[in-house]
């Protein structure tokens, strides 16, 4: 790896263009000794060209959606248009105050408003507050929604949530959060849930359950309806984990499933970049029921004004998850990608991620893969096991991954859902082509042939990456979080 | 068909292989009465002109005011190269790092930056960001609360000088685990907290006292005493702080006898554009005997299978993806392209810029208070020594002060009446060293003048 | 220091290497009466933050006008994808690729440009750029001379429905080699030249014949028959054309029956902002056999040394640099940087999307156009084929008209008269596929608003 | 190498968002047929993910300055800050027009005329003008005010322009270009001019000589006030090339060195990007005789507003040299870097680009390595000879430069100039740190032992780009310009 950006560091180097000039000199700073610093942070003394030269060299070593095929499972790396940037970051709103007056800010409510409106046409529902920093914010929101709307009623036995074993860690921990104790219910092998064990699971405990349809294991929980059913007939409301939306949008809705509050993960179905680890966001939507508690602020429209709604008049709003209104940026861009793709550019999407992910799913079967739920349609996106392969020649998911990348390939996801051992998550996204599928599915043919003949090549990969495999548990066990200067 | 490939020989061959003969086909295990033909109400599908056009006149109502509002997001200079580099697409279109091999320079970056924010605050350690100061102070109170073997009580002791909206965000997410949060009241003729007064007022036992530094009003106050009084209490001590003002004050780390236990809160001032509040950066940083109570991600530095220095997220037993219920926090996102650019602006800035960029906010804002106070009836509301946000008593309602001076595009600052009852007349104002004296005389004139005016129309 | 990273310490440790005592040692080969202490009356330093302020309080002076002048220089819709691209470091702060095992990227993309400008011109090689389309044209009228072998004089005709611009700075260029421009007038009622016409003046031998299509006041000519009669005068065709209009007219390569021999213009159009003229990019093609006559950069694809694909500048005996004074130009540099944006614009539309953008101009320009001449005294000069400019005759002189209109924030063309004696009413205008009906709508009510206004005045 | 985009290509696959949609389908195109195209031009049918993948993976195959030491002599790679590019590209200067009236376009016009005042204080010269393109077009604008001058005086029998042996190619091509015979005279081993040569060189047939001064041998023309006053005495004028001004910039100025027209590359001394071969600017500057035969446009202050100066009223101008006015972008960055230097900091480029060429030059001598004129002061670039090296093992410069592209540097400028055998122009500049001018020293030390141990090695370099070493014949032999689909 690089050298780390201290170890360029010379005492008093520095970028002088980037220093304030004025006002210092001729007045002196009046602040009572006790409460300054004495000691200098340990940040660069470097040259401007040496943070730039460093950072750029930094970022050739990542692979990324706008150089590599990412068909990163749950994570749904498509392409994220440039025009989203580019208008978000218009000097208008780059530069504005989060505690400007609503009139320095029309243009800003007006696009947060109509985001507004096109996600609740999207899933159906009734409401939506795009507060929530990212999905599992948003969930919080939707469980913490959920919890008010129980105690709003005085229905205060319900201290549970439900969740499918295949659930994404996110949910269980985002229902503790808000108190919740976590019943887990089983899959069956039909990739459908059990609802004999759901059955039994509900009860005047019971708060809600949450769901992602399709689930994370690629196929639609077919039985929707019975399941909302058996919710909503035992006190209980039901959670949308909005990750998967991209598999369904413009063909069913949330809101339709009957489905009571969900959030939205804006950079997986609207496109937005996701950094590197963020910032996403995770707007909320509710149906009518849950509308008083949506997070504020959220935008609304009087006359031809746009105005904030804030805890001042939505007294039962679960309040506020930010110190301002959420990540704004992503939203302005996530308003672009929408206003880009119209309703038949949204349904699209659906339909080209799934004929992708089935097309996908399909030559891997005829490669002689073994395919989870093999009989099901897959969604946006399906697992490969590669139990077999491990039992047969000791080359793992992992081992796969790792060779991936020596293709030029980001790895799909490993290891989730939890539930399918060996497995490897795969969203081949709807921007994608078929050359590059095919590409992609000749490469895992080759790696396959590899884990035959000369599986220790798989086993150590990556090679061609600039450090070879890393040492996870070394890391955890002599934890080095920060550089210390060697004196 | 906007940003998908596929030509009709593409589809052809596909659905040919699938052995379907229409995409709808795809949807065939979905129960069909739950199917929809369309979306209503969303408009039609703008090309990139249009929707540029549309974006463009949006933006422009926006536009071209002179900021004096500060509140917990602060304008300071972004260097050039922090968002030409931050914005590579290899930084902003990746996804969290899980293949360390594919993802070095995000992993070493974040390295850097937890080094960084670890050395600003005078901790140990340092995650790699949440997402914003107010959860960040949430989750440092509920990482205090799992922290604190000592005691086993949810309560928790905030002062009301704390920013009023962190206290509604806190609120909001920890009450849900029964966390019992107790506010106290600021002196109204210091603007800050005592240990006297809190003394007094808090009896039982409790988890942690936060401590912002500066306060919400821009005030110093006593933090070595505060932090003693906590640990003598058994309670952590949580310092919230504006990590630009470490430049120049103490490091939570060396506040009294021990040093605060964690330090969290907002560093948007790195770097990042105001945006209308987001996305923005929150940090949290703590001390090693903590570490394992610490929410969200983390990189460490490990060896390669050839021995060479590499990193990696680490400690990943303490999060969701595999604690589940059981984890620190929902968390599982961070806002890592956020730290990118805090990243870049700090190693732009140095020791030495950090330090001019701070000390030329405190002196900007204690000239423009000055100036102020020339003016008839306006007055420095709290006495005692302030960073770079001051209270201004104004001889009458704020509120409209800024409505009338928005007419010469300023945003004067804040007004306190709607944070503090019976502080209508108070003005938390801001001033960064991107303002220069001529902005700041433009500010005093047109304070004077909204004076006039509002006092005659009364 | 600015950009200067020596602390004393590395200063210091370098004399001594050096073996001096200060820096100024270092200029005392220089006879002293030359050094200067100072220079005078250069502005202090300014720091980023202070010449940002400046410079964007310079550029909003120049902002929001609706701009409706061509005449050479174009707006279209740039994608925002292409300075994303062509805006990162690796291409913007490269040189030459001299080196190209370290440029391959450049490299390549040269090709591909290369490619797209010989397919849109329909000729076989295009060089890898030059300046802008008028020192283009230039260079291709020095090339065509020495390209002529059949005919010993440096003479040239040029109608005068070449963009004057263009007209000025090919004198200005080709006159030191005595080379001498024929100028065509062009015809009165029709706007452009004849073969006829022409015949009649040219009597005598010449090496080339400049045909530019669209012409200078948007006018589609009759290029077949141009070109053929300069190949049978034994000259050159040389075509000047605006490659965006090529995606819907014929090429230059299919120009009657031999086809133009060279192809040159403005390739501005192609992603290139408008940028007050600069940079823009200059293209010049040609048939193979005059290949080594092309002045500028070329790049070729060649292999290394496993035999894999590459690419690399070749034909480099033609350049200064081998030829010295002999070289088919001093051109050293091109506009590298430019042609990445030209290529990633070309890849981005494709051939459909290139078409739809010449259609929509040249529609939304007739309908201008018909709308405009609906206003009383209002008309189209010429009669004939319009691509995306036209020129109105208005009831009054245009130079009025274009100040009144600046009012309303409209650039409403170019006055001809300053160009053409006699043609003070006319207005050359042009509407691109930026521009909406309700642009255009108000383009016609600001028109006529000015009409009036100005004939009141009179 | 990457496929060629070409190759991506599928029929009708298109990115549909940069379409232009409306009026399209109601109105015809009204256009001849015979006027109309048939064919379809070769440009490639690919998404808008395709086209972001490909030129942005294209890129990470390209040495930059951001990314790498870029020490290539004559070239002067050093930082281009950031900060210019960003503030040229404000809407308001982007968006434009040439032809839009000097009222729309003060600020424009401001800094182009402050950057004329700072060139002229920098130079010593009377007059500027900004608007050629490039260092060659400028060397051509100088000529032809020399020519112009000549001519107004009706002194016919100037012929010749003087230029030294060791002169850039575009000295003799920029003089042939305005109509001039080239005569070549001898650099002495000193590095110096040959006074002599030059005394019989002069004559009634001489127009002007043309000069850098440091040399692109990397050293100070010590008799320059006798060269002046030969080519003076001769009836001649001074041209000096001002691609080395970034060496004596606060220092010397050529005005005062009786230079009477120059021309300055601005991304060598004003540190504006190269982008990849241009586009540069070349302005001029003149003194006080040649005013007015400046080429147009310029711009002049009356009162308090900007205007353009144009043929109109300069009638002896030599005309215009492009459509408009020049590089106009490039023009804004190299204002915008002489406002952030300053006085004083221009004066730093020329001291801290020559202590780091001396100091480098220094060290490489220490090391055994055979330099150019060692008894003399290096300027901002120094030359070092591989004649020894390639006589005794075949190790030639080009060895040299291909070699060190393995260690992650750009090579210097090798082959040029053209009368010092096997050589390499390193030029460092100033804004590169001692830490990477060591490590470079230490990687040329390192070379140098294998070029003895192991010739191969280098003989063979590069080995670790993308492509092994490039067969030029093979290019100039097998011509292949444009690509063929096949089919
Ligand atoms: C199924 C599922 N649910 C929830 C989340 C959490 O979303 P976020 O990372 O935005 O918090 C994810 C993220 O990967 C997910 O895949
Ligand atoms: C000494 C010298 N003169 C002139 C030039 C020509 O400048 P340009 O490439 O800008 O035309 C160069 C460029 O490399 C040069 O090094």
């Amino acid at each position: 790896m690089s050298e780390l950006i201290f170890e360029q560091s010379q005492p008093n180097r520095s970028a002088p263009t980037q220093m304030p000039v004025d006002f210092l000199s001729d007045r002196a700073i009046d602040l009572p000794e006790s409460s300054l610093r004495t000691t200098k942070p340990l940040l660069p003394e470097v040259s401007e060209l040496q943070v730039v030269r460093h950072y750029t060299n930094l970022s050739k070593q990542l692979f990324s959606v706008d150089t590599h095929f990412y068909p990163l499972g749950s994570c749904t790396m498509k392409y994220n248009p440039h025009i989203m940037h580019q208008l978000a970051s218009l000097p208008g709103f780059l530069n504005r105050h989060p505690l400007s007056s609503e009139e320095h800010g029309q243009g800003f409510l007006a696009c947060l408003f109509e985001l507004q409106e096109i996600l609740k046409a999207v899933t159906g529902m009734a409401g939506v507050s795009l507060t929530p920093m990212a999905g599992a914010q948003g969930e919080f929101a939707g469980i913490s929604m959920i919890r008010q709307y129980h105690q709003s009623r005085h229905d205060d036995g319900r201290t549970e949530i439900i969740v499918p074993d295949a659930a994404h860690g996110t949910n269980p921990a985002s229902a503790s959060m808000c108190g919740y104790t976590i019943k887990e219910i089983p899959t069956l092998e039909s990739g459908d849930l059990d609802l004999d064990a759901l059955k039994k699971a509900v009860g005047p405990q019971t708060a809600g359950i949450m769901l992602t349809n399709p689930s994370t294991l690629g196929v639609f929980e077919r039985r929707i309806k019975e399941v909302a059913e058996i919710v909503h007939n035992a006190g209980g409301l039901l959670y949308y984990d909005g990750a998967n939306l991209n598999a369904i949008l413009g063909k069913v809705r949330p809101g339709d499933m009957n489905f009571d509050v969900m959030h939205i993960n804006l950079h997986k179905t609207f496109g937005t970049p996701h950094g590197g680890g963020g910032p996403g966001a995770g707007p909320v939507a509710v149906n009518k029921r849950l509308l008083p508690f949506l997070p504020v602020p959220y935008v609304e429209k009087v006359d031809e004004d746009y105005r904030w709604v804030t805890d001042k008049t939505a007294t039962q709003s679960i309040g506020q998850l930010s110190a301002f209104m959420g990540n704004a940026g992503i939203l302005l861009r996530a308003y672009v990608y929408t206003r880009l793709l119209g309703a038949e550019g949204m349904t699209r999407v659906a339909e080209f991620a799934c004929l992708n992910s089935n097309y996908m799913k399909k030559r891997f079967e005829q490669l002689g893969f073994k395919i989870d739920l093999p009989e099901r349609r897959a969604s946006h996106e399906f697992i490969i096991s590669m139990k077999d392969q491990a039992d047969a020649y000791h080359v793992t998911a992992m081992d796969y991954a790792k060779r991936l990348l020596d293709y030029g390939y980001h790895a799909p996801t490993v290891y989730f859902p939890l539930i399918v051992p060996e497995c490897m998550l795969i969203e081949p996204t709807e921007t994608e082509t078929k050359e590059t599928l095919d590409e992609f599915i000749d490469t895992m043919a080759k790696i396959k042939q590899e884990a035959m003949t000369n599986p220790e090549l798989v086993q150590k990969a990556p090679h061609t990456t600039s450090l070879k495999r890393l040492d996870a548990v070394k890391a955890a066990r002599e934890l080095n979080l920060v550089y210390t200067p060697v004196v | 068909m906007p940003f998908i490939p596929h030509t009709e020989k593409d589809v052809h061959a596909m659905l040919e292989s699938i052995g379907i003969r229409s995409i709808n086909e795809l949807f065939d295990e979905i129960p069909p009465e739950l199917l929809i033909d369309q979306l209503p109400a969303i408009p039609k599908a703008l090309n990139e002109m249009q929707i540029a056009r549309l974006m463009k006149d949006r933006a422009k109502q926006d536009e071209n005011t002179l900021c004096f509002i500060g509140a917990g997001a602060y304008e300071h200079h972004i260097p050039a190269a922090v968002w030409d580099i931050a914005g590579r697409v290899e930084y902003m279109t990746a996804y969290t790092p899980y293949q360390p091999e594919a993802s070095q320079g995000e992993l070493q970056l974040l390295y850097e930056y937890q080094t960084m924010m670890a050395s600003l605050t005078g901790m140990d350690a340092s995650n790699a960001s949440l997402y914003d100061g107010a959860s960040a102070v949430a989750e440092a109170i509920l990482m205090a609360i799992r922290s604190n073997r000592q005691c086993q009580s949810k309560r928790v002791v905030i002062p009301t000088t704390l920013n009023p909206l962190y206290r509604k965000a806190i609120q909001a997410i920890v009450s849900k685990q029964s966390v019992e949060l107790i506010e106290i009241p600021f002196d109204e003729k210091t603007g800050r907290i005592t240990v006297e007064a809190i003394d007094k007022i808090v009896n039982q036992e409790f988890a942690a006292l936060v401590i912002p530094q500066p306060n919400f009003f821009g005030l110093l106050g006593d933090v070595d005493a505060l932090t003693d009084w906590a640990h003598q209490r058994q309670a952590l001590a949580i310092a919230v702080v504006n990590p630009m003002t470490l430049a120049l004050l103490k490091e939570p780390g060396l506040w009294g006898e021990k040093g605060a236990d964690i330090a969290c809160g907002e560093a948007q001032p790195f770097g990042i554009p105001l945006s209308s509040g987001g996305p923005y950066l929150g940090f949290l940083c703590c001390k090693n005997e903590y570490i394992r109570q610490m929410p969200g991600r983390i990189v460490g530095q490990t060896t390669d299978a050839d021995g060479k220095i590499g990193y990696i997220l680490t400690l990943q037993a303490r999060e969701q993806h595999i604690r589940r219920s059981k984890a620190t926090s929902n968390i599982c996102s961070n806002q890592g392209l956020m730290a990118v650019a805090a990243t870049i602006y700090l190693s732009l800035l140095g020791p030495k810029g950090l330090k001019r960029v701070a000390a030329a906010s405190h002196q900007k804002t204690m000239l423009l208070a000055e100036k102020a106070t020339k003016l008839k009836g306006v007055e420095v509301l709290f006495h005692g020594h302030y960073f770079h946000e001051i209270v201004l008593q104004l001889p009458q309602p704020a509120e409209p002060i800024i409505q009338e001076m928005a007419c010469y595009q300023i945003a004067p600052g804040l007004a306190l009446g709607e944070f503090y009852p019976g502080m209508d007349n108070a003005l938390l104002v801001c001033c960064t060293e991107t303002k220069t004296e001529e902005d700041i005389n433009k500010y005093i004139e047109c304070l004077k003048q909204a004076l006039k005016n509002k006092a005659i129309k009364k």
